[in-house]
């Protein structure tokens, strides 16, 4: 599973994207962000707070319970700011 | 409708021209642009830098503007977003909309706006003399897209 | 706001250059620009005449400009109408608001657009296979200005 | 008093202003458009229907029942169809 980071996100994890094996017992977003988190301080603090955090599967935006499976494309961020 | 997402700057009147010349159908034209204010509130910007989803950008601003098209009677639009550094006064983002009646391209072009701000991945990071910071999205913007709701 | 009233056409780019060139001040520039169409109805448009009152169309338009800068925080603008003979495609006529804000930019050159249409002396007079008739006022526009009262 | 008309009511009177020198008797817009009535078809064809005349005295939007005196510039002319 191919991952991206944008934004706040990316700064506070100290990379861009990166290619994680997904472990079987993870199903939805909420898993896979528990999963990363165990990395290290640095995915704890860019997915402290949920309300600061939008998801993408596959360039779709999902919600937090929204399958993942491998061979997904996931992107985290923050709320958008264009325009 | 034509998007674009690109690290160059635009120039209106090349773009309105693609859109118009020679046509003789049209009767209204809206244009929307956006630009890098020099002051944020109380903090003078120095310098802003837009991050964006490539690829994903594309995609969300071609939806919007699916949705704009089928709401509206338009007769063509473009929409430019920029990315990467830019200065105070310069270019962000451009909608151009198109119709025969000045209310669909005054409302179209209003409606792409509102979307884009809360669905288009960009992401604005401001460098003030304080240092740089990422700027917070505003719930107004969450407003405003919801009143296009059916 | 700067207010012209003209038969020579005008450059949308020009203008917006005017109001912007060197400000760093502006986050939102919204265009309207009104064109003559082929077709009104099932009528094809040969050309069209517009008629105005010299003297009173100038007062008119700047009132209507005085009431958008009171009704919202504008940062400048232009509106330019022109008249005498135009053809199929030609530019009637341009409305350029400025605000630090794309809301007001938005509903102030909307409001001008339909005050305009119901306030301003201009009248035009199409010319079709079937011979010239003058345009008929729209009750719509009259609601459509009656939608800005407080 | 000086009096202008545009669009469909200049056409159908004939010409785009003229002078007139207002009776005494006439204080308001109605008065002077029935006193210019009087002077033939064409201004009975431009005036006949109220709801199709707008007029402007000193360059101001009025009422029928606005007064007039000497002096004033009186503007007939259709709904405005500018834009």
């Amino acid at each position: 599973m191919e991952i991206f980071y944008f934004a706040r996100i990316r700064e506070d994890i100290g990379h861009s994207s990166e290619t994680v094996n997904l472990p079987e017992n993870i199903s939805i977003v909420n898993g896979l962000i528990e999963y990363l988190c165990e990395r290290g301080e640095n995915y704890q603090t860019a997915f402290k707070n949920d309300a600061a955090i939008r998801v993408a599967v596959n360039q779709t935006y999902v919600n937090f319970d929204h399958p993942v499976q491998d061979g997904d494309e996931v992107a985290f961020f923050p709320p958008m700011t264009g325009g | 409708m034509k998007v674009l997402v690109q690290d160059q700057d635009f120039d209106i009147a090349a773009e309105i021209n693609e859109l118009c010349g020679g046509r003789t159908d049209i009767g209204a034209i809206v244009t929307f642009t956006g630009l890098v204010r020099d002051f944020h509130g109380d903090n003078k910007i120095r310098q802003m830098t837009l991050e964006h989803f490539p690829g994903m950008a594309e995609k969300q601003l071609e939806a919007i503007c699916k949705t704009a098209s089928e709401r509206w009677p338009l007769q063509g639009g473009t929409v430019i977003h920029r990315y990467g550094p830019l200065d105070p006064g310069n270019q962000i983002v451009l909608v151009i909309t198109l119709s025969a009646h000045r209310e669909a391209a005054f409302e179209a072009a209003e409606f792409i706006m509102d979307w884009l701000k809360t669905d288009a991945p960009f992401w604005k990071k401001e460098q003030t003399a304080e240092g740089t910071h990422w700027v917070e999205a505003k719930t107004e913007d969450d407003q405003r897209k919801d009143r296009w709701k059916i």
